[in-house]
């Protein structure tokens, strides 16, 4: 009973969240609905049995990729006023579309039954009486090591790409460089120059 | 696991290894030497780490088998298409130096993604299990998005980066959610248990998610309709990340989907050979009627890629040993044509800068004799027109085709054919017939001589065809 | 009330996955909306997951919703990457701007 | 003796690639200074390769033996075994005379290329190139060597018609190359059902297996397509008049001369024998169409204003009565369609010969321009009248001997067929005595053309070379149908017999 | 030896004269083409009397032109009685005109060429007449034809000359359709297109050709078939056009080709090929009828025309009408010597307007000519004996007269005994024969009057400069003057009468006449001789009408009058003989003088008179001189025709439906596929992402109608 209705509740949030984050005009909001949507999604997680999933989506997302999201947002500063207003436009045969997908997919859903070996099939069961996070730590770096490492790697690129696309050496900026203001000596930092009276400093 | 089958499992997987290891040590190197020397130096070397990774595969001689509870697998399949994308990788690589140099973008960076991307393919093309296919697709993608907006000064290169960026998203989202389902209704991710479990019989649900993981990989592979992307990408991405994705990541892709369909869905071929079929159409119209008003030769390339995937398609529709062995001759020898077109393309430059014109291509068989022949040898390949050696490639997916009583398939995909070689002859039509005054400056070793290798090759290799056949004839025995 | 099955669960994924298509094609105004629209197929794929995990009592479902989490953080960095990029040379992230190639 | 050389067809074939490759090294390795004399050298290692052909093609039709109806100094390497697909090359009494014709019109075509001024060393590459793919067509045993072979000459004829062609030379390439690529297409679809059924693509095997009565219709109707366009058959001639008007001389010699019998060549090799049922099921829709070509472009030809293009609906014309005479599956009539496939070869290729010749001088094929050039050019002048003549088909010239033997075929097949081929026979004089007539005849009242200059010593040689063949052929007949007999009753009796087999 | 002299020698000569004539110079092409002619004109007299007198027939088989199956076809001469009679007349007129050239074309720069075409003409013919089978017949004939393409097209520069050469080509060819269809029924019903082959079949054969929709006999069929190629070449009506034309040709040509060897062809064809005839009455029918309207029709027309040759050319034409329905009356033999006589009195007429034309410098036209005979005494007297000849005056009852006068009358009555006999259109052409003999008399004498007589109406510069012709052209007038003076005497019987048997030996029949009064006396000798030569061939269709026993069967049963010449009331058994009565034998002579007197009045005593009845116009003269409308009616059905046709099927078949529709159709369509492909390709990510997804969903759904559908 109480299960029905947090599903309801987290699911109900989920979706209308999530509609906000595409209809939100502001892209601030967007992405605090966004947030919010996870939020509900993790409660979904949770209800699912699947505590340690619902956690990493609230550090992993709400921690870092949504508060990323936020800082682009910022960042970017677009004036909000010039953007244009297509979205009706669309949106009648965009939605008969987006409706049709999804009762096709809902009804999928509702079809649902597991093939017939699909007990047999399972790679890792979930084992009994040990947590979520033991047991997903068991087979993590056990049967899913390769995973684990290919996941570094994705990470890697991710990591290369962002820099080079986004770092900048910029020349003509002028940087602190440590060493040099530590390293210098007084006769290198103080020229005399002998001024005649009359003259000026300039040539 | 003990550590004997660890080390053999870890064995299987020595080309990824190499590229992924040398990618970072590289990375590393890079990092602390920052001159212009030191960057031509992990430039060259990752060249060599690709054709050491290719070499690896071509010389294991062991049973191959499954890694990792079978994630993994290493097959004759696996064993030619890496070797495949490694020497396309290492060829496009060869491509891309001189022109990173002459546009100032020599950075460490392409080599290293391009090195992870290439072990994002390989991974592809050894994947048996979902997982590792979409970690696979994702490492690369991911290092494709990133090479696509490389020229970050470019407006054209940011909005190449950005448009495959979203749009590969969204095909990955419909690959998961299409995993999800194939998961769901087997229970199992790894691609023997879903044979096993799609034996006892398929439905909807099933079938439903294996559509959505085609539309994803359909991406991959720029088959339409999920080919949009394609043309305003390779346009806009420098010219040798295009000629890199026009080589190995459609290779890996489509051995990927060719494992994905023929091995853990090989049994309910009937579901999803519509599917294909639309597709291998759809792709084979859309690449032969989109070329014929480009002006760019970088779209016009575009386009004879989505139409040339849809022949690869034809061969993935017959679902059959033939088909697999057709695909892969016609992908090789695709791959020569490719790799020759890009070179000619960035051949293309004058003094002004990189020209990607087709009209700028005008009287070339008289201005630069050898690179017009080739050129010409060239269109006509990739075009599926004989005496070349593309015609072969096409022949024998149109021979799997029909044995697979996929008549009709045929029939328009020699139709299209026709239609796409009017595009090509258009290429040769301003090469020969036309006449203009630009010239190019003299193209770098490297490309010069990829160039006419690649023409030649068109026709050179006819003799030694049947060697390709055999080691493709074999994987197919092999594999299914 | 009724019991909630793996339907359910489902129906709501596929919800959002819709939305996020949906947000996809219909949204113009915003490059980043379409980056969060992905968030959200990535999202609903994950219910899916965790859902057919808790149903089928495998953990292969939840593994791979973590790799996916993992994959659409590392997505999410280089899609704004770009993005950033893409905004310094236009100075404007409309989605109707960008169609400088076409044809 | 030249059992004792196994690939004596592959050197034939691919000599003339040899010529080719000699060419390209000269011109690929030439600084630019040197490009202008390097075209002058082409043209004599083009020559010396074509008549070196010649040579080898002479030989073979010596060591020829005419009464053996099967495959003769037949050549096999494996080449792709394991799926069944090879590399053969032979010829038998239907292919060797086509060899020869390829053969001996290079040469002239070399020759006749004297006002090929631009990208000589190019042009002498096309054409070697072209030599070798025509040859191979007529000596390839295998069935997808012989379609690239036939699909690989539109390679180097769409270059000759873009580069060296006339002011539309570019629509014509592109009708040229896309409408016949178009034909074949289909043909290899059919091609592939064949090698599946088979197992094999080697064509001797082929001739021995029995394909499905429903089979059949598709597959002839597949190779149809393409032949029909090669032909070219109405109503899929109209690449035709284009191609041939804009090509430059020797291109539509050679197009003429020798593409255009690779239809009736793969009507013969392939449609009848290896699909007989549905040959005879289909033969009344080949001679309609055929009467309908041979009228329906007469009465075309007859209108034009250009004489190239004038020619080249003959040639539809003509090409129809081999058509016609292919399908009546009797003696006469196949032999005939043979017959008057070399004779038209010969003929054809003399006429566009006499069009470059003024068109060379004076850079027109206005029919309209000229007139009165027999004050200036007598020996162009009663050159022009004979093979006028012999395109009309009056006896004496090998254009008569074709055209009758196929009417007599024709008529067993039908009184109808030949009564509408004989139509045809009336229109043709129409046509090519009024060409005749406004060019040669009359005053001269085009001032530009009074300077115009008689045939030369090579033109006149060239000519003179190509009347004698007419009509040595046109009176001694058996020179040709000795060497066809053979395997052309051969086909006729496994025809006959299929036929039989089929209506029990 | 001689038969290859004969028929190759010209050719050798054409060659030399036509190829070195430039080299070697006018004159030595003149020599050689002469002397090969003349040398063929003298072997063939020899030839003649060799197998006429000498029964030598024989078959020279030279090379083999054709041999596919049993499609054989050699190169041959055949020398036979008809042969024989045919190198003759081609080579004494031919030789003759020959040397007339000398003269006739001594102004002309082009002498060489114009020799080496008449050479090559002579050879045509005599390759035509020696053939043994009907290929090589369809050699020479089209052979002939580009001769005389060539001959009339002479004068090049004249856009007249060349269009009525090719009017004569393009027509003949309409001709050598029919014969060709019918070569190609020969081989089909009888395997074979030899004559001996052939001929030996005839009688046996009942095949029936499915022809047009109808069921034909085979040999009516054939017989047809031939015979519309013998109209072409022999300008029967419907295909008679182009003769009045070709006279734009050099006048010697006309008289070579245009009335004494070409044209006669034809009817050479079906004497050549009688015994297909004998057996096809229907269309012996159709010829006789054909026959006779060209005779009148051309006659008719030969009233009003005011060129001098364009009149002997439809008197020519006109006469070859009398020998086609002689032939179709089943009178071979008739045909065949009015065919020998003609060719004298034609060429004489035809050379002597020549001599006119020469003498008053290229004038044709009568009307500009008159009373010259004081001018050109010897083609008067000359151009006198051959009208005389043509309108074939003799004294009927007493044997003597004129070549014209054994030959025509002698049709003219067996036409009548034909008719009696009961032979359909017999009677007709009886009285058909006596008009146009009539008309014949009339425009004959009216070129003679015109010409020679009254008063002159040309330029008087022209009469003054006007000269009689030298002596190398009168020479070849005076042999030509002998024949037709002597030719009808001399040998009507051998073609005809008692020594005909033996004349003609299998290669025709004698003719009803022979029959009807030699028959017997002579038939049995002969049948004794044939015997002898032919024992082994028993049974030969050509011993049946030699003999009267059997070859009255053949010939009784089809052609309808045989019976009478065993019993009936005429000349059965030979006793009353084969005669017809008195006033028939009197007919064409009172016609032909009638004519002659008309004429005489119209243009000797009412001078003028003519000429102001042709100036009223009225319909009758109009259709006289525009020939019946037929140039107009030709020139609107099939050359507008053709001409429309053509660019019909050009231009709107070529151009805008099968190109229009086909390749360039196809071009635009997928240029516009592919200009809606590229615009799909806006640039917009929302609409790729919506192509996307419209992608995944119709994949779907149609996954999902598949699965509900298999369900």
């Amino acid at each position: 009973m109480l299960e029905t209705l947090a599903f309801g509740a987290f699911s109900g949030v989920a979706i209308l969240s999530a509609l906000m984050v595409v209809i939100a005009r502001n892209p601030v909001r967007s992405v605090l609905f966004l947030i919010l949507a996870f939020f509900s999604a993790a409660g979904l997680f949770v209800l699912l049995g699947a505590e340690f999933l619902a956690m990493l989506l609230i550090v992993v997302y709400v921690g870092a990729v949504a508060v990323l999201f936020l800082f682009v947002v910022m960042m970017l500063d677009v004036d909000f006023a010039e953007l244009k207003q297509g979205f009706l436009e669309y949106a009648p045969l965009g939605g008969l579309v987006g409706l049709i997908l999804a009762a096709e997919l809902a009804m999928i859903g509702f079809t649902w039954q597991a093939s017939e070996q699909a007990m047999a099939l399972r790679a890792a069961a979930i084992p009994e009486g040990m947590g979520n996070v033991e047991a997903l730590g068991q087979v993590l770096y056990d049967d899913y090591v390769f995973f684990f490492q290919m996941a570094g790697l994705v990470l890697l690129v991710a990591m290369i790409g962002a820099i080079v696309l986004t770092l900048r050496h910029k020349p003509h900026v002028k940087r602190q460089s440590v060493t040099a203001q530590v390293g210098r000596k007084r006769d290198e930092a103080v020229e005399l120059v002998d001024i005649k009276p009359g003259q000026g400093i300039g040539e | 696991m003990n550590a004997d089958t660890l080390y053999q499992e870890i064995g299987l997987l020595t080309p990824e290894i190499i590229l992924a290891g040398g990618a970072m040590a590289l990375l590393m190197f890079g990092v602390f030497f920052t001159s212009d020397r030191a960057s031509k130096l992990v430039y060259i070397a990752s060249v060599l780490l690709l054709v050491v990774a290719g070499f690896a595969s071509l010389f294991w001689t062991g049973e191959g088998g499954t890694a990792f509870s079978g994630a993994f697998i290493f097959d004759d399949l696996a064993k030619f298409a890496k070797i495949a994308v490694c020497l396309t990788a290492a060829m496009a690589l060869i491509l891309a130096m001189p022109y990173l140099e002459a546009e100032k973008l020599m950075k460490i960076e392409f080599p290293i993604l391009a090195l992870l991307a290439a072990t994002g393919m390989t991974v592809m093309v050894s994947a048996n299990d979902l997982i590792s296919m979409y970690m696979g697709i994702e490492l690369s993608a991911l290092a494709l998005y990133v090479l696509a907006a490389f020229n970050r000064d470019s407006l054209r290169a940011s909005e190449a980066g950005l448009k495959y960026f979203v749009l590969g998203a969204l095909s990955s989202g419909l690959l998961l959610y299409g995993s999800s389902l194939v998961y769901g209704f087997t229970g199992a991710t790894g691609f023997e248990q879903i044979a096993a479990a799609v034996d006892g019989g398929t439905n909807v649900g099933l079938t439903f998610g294996l559509v959505f993981v085609i539309c994803g990989l359909a991406f991959k592979v720029s088959a339409a309709p999920f080919h949009m992307w394609t043309p305003d990408v390779y346009e806009g991405a420098p010219t040798p990340v295009t000629a890199f994705f026009a080589t190995a990541p459609k290779f890996a892709a489509i051995v990927l989907m060719a494992r994905v369909l023929m091995e853990p869905f090989g049994a309910v071929v009937d579901d999803w050979r519509d599917v294909i079929w639309i597709i291998a159409v759809l792709s084979m119209g859309v690449g032969a009627f989109g070329a014929l008003t480009q002006e760019n030769i970088k779209r016009l390339l575009a386009y004879s890629s989505i139409g040339n995937m849809g022949y690869a398609l034809v061969a993935i529709a017959a679902a059959s040993q033939t088909g697999l062995w057709a695909l892969l001759v016609f992908m090789a020898l695709y791959m020569i044509g490719v790799v020759g077109a890009f070179g000619a393309v960035l051949s293309m430059r004058t003094r002004e800068g990189m020209v990607e014109n087709i009209s700028d291509l005008a009287g070339l068989a008289q201005r630069s004799p050898g690179l017009g022949w080739s050129i010409t040898a060239l269109m006509f390949s990739i075009g599926g027109l004989p005496f070349m050696v593309g015609f072969f490639g096409k022949f024998f997916v149109i021979y799997a085709a029909v044995q697979a009583d996929l008549i009709i398939l045929s029939v328009l995909a020699v139709l299209f054919s026709v239609v796409s070689a009017a595009y090509y002859l258009r290429v040769v039509k301003v090469i020969w017939f036309d006449s203009s005054d630009i010239e190019f400056v003299p193209s770098s070793m490297s490309v010069y001589w990829v160039t006419r290798v690649a023409g030649l090759a068109t026709v050179l290799l006819l003799p030694v065809l049947g060697w390709l056949v055999f080691r493709a004839y074999s994987v197919g025995l092999a594999t299914l | 009330m009724m019991e909630i099955g793996l339907g359910h669960y489902l129906a709501v994924a596929a919800i959002l996955f819709t939305i996020g298509v949906f947000g996809i094609f219909v949204n113009r105004k915003n490059v980043i909306i379409l980056l969060m629209s992905v968030e959200l197929i990535l999202l609903s794929v994950n219910i899916n997951l965790v859902a057919f995990s808790s149903f089928l009592g495998d953990l292969a479902g939840q593994v791979f919703a973590m790799f996916v989490l993992t994959v659409a953080a590392a997505e999410a960095a280089v899609g704004l990457a770009i993005l950033v990029v893409y905004f310094r040379n236009r100075g404007d992230i409309s989605v109707e701007g960008v169609n400088m190639m076409k044809g | 003796m030249i059992a004792e050389i196994p690939s004596f067809l592959s050197i034939l074939t691919f000599l003339p690639t040899v010529g080719a490759l000699v060419i390209a090294i000269m011109r690929f390795t030439a600084r630019p200074e040197d490009q202008a004399k390097i075209g002058e050298n082409s043209r004599g290692v083009a020559l010396l390769t074509t008549v070196v052909a010649l040579g080898l093609a002479i030989w073979m039709m010596v060591e020829f033996d005419p009464s053996v109806a099967g495959f003769q100094m037949v050549h096999e390497v494996t080449w792709l075994e394991q799926i069944g697909l090879g590399y053969r090359m032979g010829v038998d009494g239907i292919s060797v005379l086509l060899v020869l014709l390829t053969a001996f019109l290079m040469p002239i075509c070399i020759l006749a290329s004297g006002s090929i001024k631009t990208r000589v060393a190019d042009y002498m590459i096309a054409f070697l190139l072209l030599e070798t793919l025509m040859i191979g067509v007529f000596t390839a045993l295998d069935l997808v060597l012989f379609y690239i072979f036939f699909e690989g000459g539109l390679i180097p004829m769409f270059i000759i018609i873009g580069v060296w062609g006339g002011q539309n030379r570019v629509y014509a390439a592109f009708k040229f190359f896309l409408y016949t690529l178009l034909g074949s297409v289909l043909m290899l679809v059919a091609m592939i059902f064949m090698f599946l059924e088979a197992g094999t693509t080697d064509i001797t095997v082929l001739l021995q297996t029995e394909f499905a009565r429903e089979a059949q219709t598709w597959l002839w109707l597949a190779f149809f397509a393409s032949f029909a366009v090669k032909m070219p058959m109405w109503p899929v001639h109209t690449w035709l008049p284009d191609a041939h008007v804009q090509a430059p001389t020797a291109g539509s010699v050679i197009l003429a001369g020798v593409l255009l019998k690779m239809g009736g060549y793969g009507f013969m090799r392939f449609s009848l024998p290896m699909f007989p049922n549905a040959s005879d099921y289909f033969a009344p829709m080949v001679f309609v169409l055929s009467i309908i070509a041979i009228i329906y472009t007469s009465l075309v030809a007859f209108r034009q204003t250009d004489i190239k293009k004038l020619i080249a609906y003959s040639s539809v014309a003509h090409m129809g009565f081999v058509t016609m005479g292919l399908f009546t599956m009797n003696d006469v009539g196949v032999q005939g369609a043979l017959y008057q496939m070399i004779s038209h070869g010969v003929i054809s290729g003399a006429l566009f010969l006499l069009v470059g010749v003024i068109y060379d001088r004076m850079h027109t094929r206005e029919i309209a321009f000229y007139g009165g050039l027999v004050h200036r050019m007598p020996v162009y002048a009663a050159i022009f009248a004979l093979f006028a003549m012999a395109n009309v088909g009056l006896p004496g010239t090998s254009g008569f001997v074709g055209e009758i033997m196929t009417m007599v075929g024709a008529f067993q097949a039908g009184w109808w067929v030949a009564t509408g081929a004989a139509v045809g026979v009336i229109l043709s004089a129409m046509y090519m005595l009024t060409v005749y007539r406004n060019v040669v005849f009359g005053e001269i009242t085009n001032p530009k053309l009074e300077t115009i200059t008689d045939v030369d010593a090579k033109e006149f040689g060239m000519l003179a070379v190509l009347a004698v063949s007419t009509i040595v052929l046109g009176v001694f007949s058996t020179l040709i149908t000795d060497v066809t007999a053979a395997s052309v009753e051969n086909l006729i009796a496994n025809y006959n017999a299929a036929i039989a087999a089929a209506a029990q | 030896m001689a038969p290859i002299i004969i028929v190759f020698g010209p050719l050798i000569a054409a060659f030399i004269a036509g190829v070195f004539g430039n080299y070697f110079g006018h004159r030595a092409a003149q020599i050689i083409t002469t002397f090969a002619v003349g040398l063929s004109a003298i072997l063939s007299w020899l030839v003649f009397f060799d197998v006429t007198i000498g029964g030598n027939t024989q078959t020279i088989e030279l090379a083999t032109w054709m041999s596919v199956g049993n499609f054989d076809v050699s190169w041959a001469i055949k020398l036979d009685s008809l042969s024989a009679v045919m190198l003759i007349v081609i080579n004494t007129v031919s030789a003759l005109v020959h040397l007339y050239s000398w003269g006739y074309m001594s102004h002309d720069p082009h002498r060489a060429r114009f020799f080496a075409y008449l050479s090559l003409f002579t050879f045509a013919m005599l390759s035509l007449v020696t053939a043994d089978n009907f290929l090589q017949v369809f050699f020479g004939w089209e052979g002939v034809g580009l001769a005389s393409y060539l001959l009339i097209g002479f004068w090049y520069k004249k856009k007249s000359a060349n269009d009525a050469a090719i009017k004569a080509f393009v027509t003949n060819r309409v001709g050598d359709f029919g014969f060709a269809l019918g070569i190609m029924a020969i081989f089909l019903v009888f395997g074979s297109v030899k004559f001996d082959d052939v001929f030996s079949q005839v009688g046996t054969t009942d095949a029936v050709l499915a022809f047009a929709g109808m069921e034909l006999p085979a040999l009516e069929l054939i017989a047809f078939l031939l015979f519309i190629g013998a109209m072409g070449k022999s300008a029967q009506f419907f295909l008679h056009v182009w003769l009045p034309d070709a006279m734009e040709g050099p006048t010697p040509v006309s008289a070579l080709i245009h009335a004494a060897t070409m044209v006669t062809a034809g009817v050479f064809l079906v004497c050549r090929a009688f015994p297909i005839y004998e057996l096809a009455p229907a269309t012996s029918t159709i010829i006789t009828a054909i026959g006779i309207i060209t005779c009148f029709f051309a006659a008719t027309v030969g009233l009003v025309q005011n060129d001098i040759k364009r009149v002997i050319a439809y008197s020519t034409c006109s006469q070859l009408g009398y020998m086609f329905f002689a032939a179709g009356l089943g009178l071979y033999s008739a045909a065949m010597f009015h065919l020998f006589t003609h060719a004298f009195f034609k060429a004489l007429l035809f050379l002597g307007a020549g001599s006119v034309i020469h003498g008053l410098h290229d004038e044709q036209d009568m009307r500009k000519m008159g009373g010259i005979y004081k001018a050109l005494p010897f083609t008067w007297i000359l151009m006198i004996i051959g009208t005389i000849a043509l309108t074939g005056i003799g004294i009927p009852m007493l044997g003597w007269g004129f070549a014209g006068f054994f030959s025509k009358d002698m049709i003219i009555e067996e036409a009548f005994m034909a008719g009696q006999a009961g032979v359909q259109l017999g009677m007709v052409a009886f009285w058909f024969g006596v008009l146009v003999a009539l008309l014949t008399s009339y425009y004959s004498w009216r070129v003679i009057f015109m010409t020679f007589h009254g008063k002159y109406r040309g330029d008087v510069k022209v009469l003054n400069s006007a000269h009689e012709s030298p002596w190398v052209m009168l020479v070849p007038l005076f042999i030509l003057a002998v024949g037709s003076i002597g030719a009808g005497a001399a040998y009507k019987d051998s073609f005809l009468a008692k020594d005909s048997f033996a004349f003609w030996q299998e290669s025709l029949p004698p003719g009803p006449y022979a029959e009807g009064n030699y028959g017997h006396t002579y038939g049995a000798e002969y049948r004794a001789s044939l015997g002898e030569a032919h024992a082994a061939e028993d049974g030969h269709a050509a011993d049946g009408y030699a003999t009267d026993d059997h070859a009255a069967d053949t010939h009784a049963a089809d052609t309808g009058y045989g019976d009478e010449a065993h019993g009936g009331e005429g000349y059965g058994d030979g006793h009353e003989g084969h005669h017809p009565p008195v006033w028939v034998l009197w007919m064409p002579f009172g016609a032909t003088m009638i004519g002659l007197v008309v004429a005489w009045w119209f243009y000797i005593v009412k001078q003028g008179l003519p000429a102001r009845i042709a100036a009223r116009e009225g319909p009758l003269y109009k259709f006289l001189y525009n020939k019946w409308y037929f140039d107009e009616l030709y020139n609107f059905v099939f050359v507008r025709g053709a001409k429309g046709l053509g660019d019909l099927f050009w231009k709107i078949g070529d151009v805008r439906i099968i190109d229009g529709l086909g390749p360039n159709g196809f071009a635009a369509t997928a240029m516009a596929t592919a200009r809606r492909v590229a615009k799909a390709q806006s640039g917009f990510l929302y609409h790729y992402a919506f192509v996307m997804l419209i992608g995944v969903l119709g994949l779907t759904l149609w996954i999902m109608a598949g699965s509900t559908g298999g369900q």
